[in-house]
């Protein structure tokens, strides 16, 4: 079974990286460029057969490790 | 010696590289900001360490694209000596002046050691001065210093003899231990340590002082 | 303005007692508004108000003929000759790096390294003291690994090196650890830069990173008890741009070479409300803002939020009048925000403004001078007894006990940790992480400034007063062990909860002793920083006056190290050595007893031992020098044979308890390796200052021979010295 | 109009951070785990009214800035 987890930032918390991406884009001149946003995305693969377990392991792997649930937060979606 | 050093916003080693210079040159060089398109006459352009534009997106990609830079592949397909360090090799690789890519390093951590090194070829104008195959210790200061290149790629740099620094110990992960490349023309140097921390023995080490004076010998 | 009423609840919620909150009352003649009584709780915060301390820290002696500027301002000022000055600051960043290990260790970098360029130096040294709970608990590896990559990301970005710090485990801090930052600058002595506003009518300006909702209530989190529904608090947390801040450095010292700044001042814990008060409270003025042309991040913010939100990297300016736009053009070169918010007024008062409307109308002196002072009860720590000589069978030899005491917790080499630290950008690190202090040199000269940071923690528990003492002696210590001259300290006190006597106690005696060694070491403190109620769930950390330490060496020429170059070198050992294992680190690590009274410090001996050793480094007399603290004299010249990669032998005195001898912790001490042509004129020095220095080895092979032990080769304790922290990082413990 | 990046590494360039994600999560007793691998998405929102303009645009925002075609691919998708 296939999983992806998009993690993103929550909202309100600073992203400089975007902010400097946007900046740059003005400054290459791509023009009405705003609200530059970054999201990560981890793939991975599970020898899961169930959909629900290999769901809730994903939801675990992002709570102990993928995610910093502090500042982000993830989606997961599972593909059988 | 006519020698430059450029800064970008966030780069942090130009001071230090620009110092090195003017003592191993007995020069003054010239200090140039990332958005100047005009420079002067020059032997040697130097693109300093440090986190350019925060290291954001990918380290060096940003500074690659400033206007600055149009400039430096323009003067380095005349001929001028192009010395980047550390983030500097980031950017010469991002702008596509050398070959591959500096990914994270294999530990994912930031490195900052001296570490053992081989020079792996002493003809090029910065390396005239070692002796072939000297091993020296050298600063790394990284946490995107692993370089990686395809194997055509690798291939010809290796047939090439365009790689001019090799870790003894890698530090990083990088391929066939590669620590700095040089240009199909040989006058385009980027290495992830650093040769400008260790140019005198308070400092821990002078085995950087030779990559000057082999440009002092070719350029000046 | 419509806001709603103020409840108790509410009163409540901003951390203000119902008697604190009757004197805002009696202050304002009415009812505050909820913007007003945003401001007062985060000005009257013990983080930003020193309620429960400021009597306390009155007793610290803060002058000597080399302090240009001592504590109340953003960090302190000394001479360093040459018309130069150093400036230095130390700060607690505890709470926000247990939460979020990451973005708290790195805007705690980032907040202090503001405090120093703020006044105009550059920063040249970052410093990191750490504490940890036990390494086996859950958390720890993950504080670990979090705090030192946060303090790496940041000091790196910036290109300022981190050259030193201190890093101990203790289950004490389990719930609770302490991150403390050091920065030091160096400027010109007739360009600093203070924050006073004045100057009526000068226009108050704005300069650096947007104002988000970062952190709002940063300063009363940091100022309450932890409770296990602390992560409710999460998103205080705030976030921080090393590549931000690198350009807000380039940019401020740029425009302190033009003469346009009157005052500056980072805008640091509580933010634009703290930086406009403490600005208009030195100058005696008044302020006038219009907030809502403070640059924003995000929509729709209230001037509640603008006034308290701890987003970072930004400044707050008061210029001269008409010169605007040079500095405009400054922050704008180095792509910073910029607007002119408001100007200095003789009112005494802060008026602020939102789309024209009065959001907030307070007097300035009742908020930030007339805050409270408490005067709260507290009770001493009972004193323990002295364990001196024998303190019972051991499990172990002393060759197996130094093996523990190598790879112990605290004795561990940090080099996993200063290894990920940028510790030679800047190009004049001269001593790097490992040795007594780091020295880097300052800029196109051959001076140094040494700098190192101290304290024992299990000292100061079991005697406060003892253990506040011997931290600061600990500090000029490490300075002198260099070849530097001592100049002055600043420091971070990490206690737990004041409104308990025992705690106050622990605060009360740790100032008192550290005061006592200031005066006598003539080690002032210029600047510092408290951090109380570090406790979780009613238990305190251990107290923690983390102390930092500042000495110049005048010339390179005449530093030591901790590292001899070649064999047959005398190793003598300087001060008196009692065998003193009470609150040793032998005592805990081998014989399983967190117990005793901690070592004496002996303040006039320390002096004495301590400008002896300064005069033999600077006549050349020394080719190494280590003081002698934790694990004692056998921990001490392990650590030199390892610096050195180079053996020695070490002949036990007959008259002496082995164990006691060896691994005793009596202060005042150093081992100094001298050159045999040298030991004649060395005794003799010694004797004419009264120092007691006795040859107790020599220098050569490749391994540690001790009178009746198996020889301990290099090796060896390399293995166990640079083994454990790694091991513990990559889940091996 | 919205527009969406998605970076992901050329296949065989090593990415030890997604390497060290897939040994952590071994380490952390997440069993049958396989081929993490990561991506970088970035969003942005456009000024351009036009569908095939913003894609264009964005195209070109990857080539020049966005994407090193040494080491990644990207793929683009916009949202009117
Ligand atoms: N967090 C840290 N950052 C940088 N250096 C550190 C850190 N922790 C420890 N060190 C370095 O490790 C060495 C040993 O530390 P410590 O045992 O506290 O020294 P001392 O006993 O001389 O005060 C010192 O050089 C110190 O600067
Ligand atoms: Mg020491």
């Amino acid at each position: 079974m296939k999983a992806r987890v998009e993690i993103s930032l929550r909202p309100g918390v600073l992203d400089p990286e975007a902010q400097t991406i946007e900046r740059s884009l003005a400054s290459l001149g791509f023009e009405g460029v705003e609200h530059v946003r970054r999201l990560k995305v981890i793939e991975l693969d599970l020898a899961h057969q169930d959909r629900a377990a290999a769901e809730k392991a994903v939801e675990a792997m992002c709570e102990r490790l993928l995610a910093n649930p502090v500042i982000e937060t993830y989606s997961i979606s599972i593909d059988a | 010696m006519r020698a430059a050093v450029i800064t970008f916003p966030g780069s942090n080693c130009d001071r230090d590289l620009a110092v090195a210079m003017e003592r191993c040159f007995d020069k003054p060089v010239a200090r140039i900001w990332h958005q100047d398109t005009d420079l002067p006459p020059l032997d040697l352009i130097g693109i300093p360490g440090g986190f350019s534009f925060g290291d954001y997106l990918r380290c060096g990609a940003i500074a690659a694209r400033s206007p600055v830079m149009r400039e430096v592949a323009r003067q380095a397909a005349r001929g001028v000596a192009v010395l980047g360090i550390c983030n500097g090799f980031q950017v010469l690789t991002e702008a596509g002046l050398l070959p591959g890519a500096l990914l994270r390093n294999a530990g994912l951590g930031f490195v900052c050691r001296t570490v053992a090194m081989q020079v792996a070829t002493a003809s090029s104008p910065f390396t005239g001065s070692f002796a072939a195959d000297a091993r020296i210790a050298l600063p790394v200061a990284h946490h995107d210093g692993n370089y990686q290149i395809d194997e055509d790629g690798l291939k010809r740099l290796e047939d090439e003899d365009r790689v001019a620094f090799r870790y003894l110990e890698n530090p990083n992960g990088s391929m066939a231990g590669i620590a700095g490349v040089l240009s199909e023309q040989r006058n385009v140097l980027g290495m992830m340590p650093h040769p400008e921390r260790a140019i005198e023995p308070l400092l821990g080490g002078s085995d950087g002082l030779p990559l000057f004076r082999s440009l002092m010998g070719a350029l000046a | 303005m419509t806001t709603p009423a103020i409840t108790p609840e509410i009163v409540r919620e901003h951390g203000l007692s119902e008697a604190e909150y009757q004197n805002i009352l009696e202050i304002l003649g009415r009812e505050p508004n909820l913007v007003e009584l945003g401001i007062f709780s985060v000005m009257w915060s013990e983080h930003c108000s020193y309620k429960s301390s400021r009597k306390h820290l009155s007793k610290l002696p803060t002058e000597a003929p080399w302090v240009v500027c001592g504590p109340g301002e953003n960090a302190g000022v000394v001479d360093i000759g040459d018309g130069q000055v150093a400036i230095f600051k130390m700060e607690s960043h505890n709470h926000p790096s247990f939460i979020e290990p990451y973005q708290g260790a790195a805007t705690g970098v980032g907040g202090i390294l503001r405090d120093v360029f703020t006044m105009g130096a550059r920063p040249v040294a970052l410093l990191n003291a750490l504490r940890f709970g036990d390494p086996s608990h859950p958390k720890t590896r993950h504080l670990v690994a979090g705090v030192v990559s946060g303090i790496g990301g940041y000091g790196n970005c910036v290109g300022v090196p981190t050259v030193a710090g201190e890093t101990t485990f203790h289950r004490a801090y389990n719930g609770n650890i302490l991150v403390n930052a050091m920065c030091v600058g160096v400027a010109e002595a007739d360009k600093v830069f203070y924050a006073a506003a004045a100057g009526v009518g000068n226009p108050v300006v704005y300069a650096g990173a947007k104002t988000g909702r970062d952190g709002i209530h940063g300063a009363t989190m940091a100022s309450a008890e932890f409770t296990e529904d602390s992560d409710a608090k999460r998103p205080t947390v705030q976030v921080g741009d090393p590549f931000t801040e690198k350009l807000l450095i380039e940019a401020c010292l740029e425009l302190m070479q033009k003469d346009c700044i009157v005052a500056i001042q980072d805008m640091g814990a509580a933010g634009l409300t703290s930086s406009s008060f403490e600005m208009a409270s030195r100058g005696g003025t008044g302020i006038e803002l219009e907030l809502d042309r403070v640059p924003l991040r995000e929509e729709g913010m209230v001037p509640y939020e603008v006034m308290l939100s701890e987003s970072q990297e930004r400044m707050l300016l008061v210029l001269k009048v008409g010169r605007e736009d040079e500095a405009r053009a400054v922050m704008e070169k180095w792509g910073l925000d910029f607007a002119t918010i408001g100007h200095v007024t003789d009112t005494g008062r802060m008026v602020i403004r939102w789309h024209g409307e009065v959001a907030a109308d307070l007097p300035i002196a009742p908020v930030s001078g007339a805050s409270p002072v408490y005067d709260r009860p507290s009770v001493p720590t009972p004193p323990r007894l002295p364990i001196v000589g024998a303190a019972g069978s051991a499990p172990m030899d002393d060759r197996d006990a130094l093996l523990v005491l190598l790879g112990c917790p605290d004795l561990a080499s940090k080099r996993w940790i200063w290894e990920q630290y940028d510790h030679m950008v800047m190009g004049d690190t001269v001593q790097r992480p490992g040795g007594d202090a780091a020295v880097v040199r300052v800029h196109g000269t051959n001076k140094g400034l040494a700098v190192t940071s101290d304290c024992t923690p299990r000292y100061c528990e079991a005697c406060p007063r003892t253990g506040g003492m011997q931290a600061v002696a600990e500090a000029w210590r490490n300075l002198i062990a260099v070849g530097a001259k001592p100049l002055a300290i600043t420091n971070c006190l990490n206690f737990g909860n004041p409104e308990r006597p025992e705690i106050m106690g622990q605060l009360v005696g740790a100032i008192d002793g550290m005061a006592a060694a200031c005066r006598a070491l003539d080690f002032p403190v210029v600047s510092g920083n408290v951090s109380l109620y570090n406790e979780t769930e009613g238990r305190a950390v251990q107290p923690t006056p983390n102390i930092g330490g500042v000495g110049l060496i005048e010339d390179l020429g005449r530093m030591t190290g901790m590292a001899w170059q070649r064999p047959e070198l005398a190793l003598v050992l300087v001060g008196e050595s009692n065998g003193w294992l009470g609150g040793s680190l032998y005592l805990r690590e081998v014989m399983g007893r967190e117990e005793g009274a901690p070592p004496q410090v002996d303040l006039p001996q320390e002096r004495r031992n301590g400008d002896f050793v300064r005069e033999v480094i600077t006549a050349r007399l020394v080719e190494a020098c280590h003081d002698l603290s934790d694990g004692g004299l056998l921990v001490g010249l392990a650590e030199m044979c390892l610096a050195s990669d180079m053996g020695a032998s070490l002949d036990v005195p007959r008259e002496a308890t082995p164990s006691a001898w060896l691994f005793g912790e009596d202060q005042a001490r150093y081992l100094l390796a001298v050159s045999p042509d040298a030991l004649g004129d060395l005794r003799a020095r010694a004797r004419g200052r009264g120092v007691i220095a006795r040859q107790v080895g020599t220098t050569g092979g490749r391994s540690l021979n001790v009178t009746g032990l198996v020889p301990i080769s290099i090796d060896e304790m390399r293995a166990r010295h640079e083994g454990w922290l790694p091991a513990l990082m990559a889940g091996g413990h």
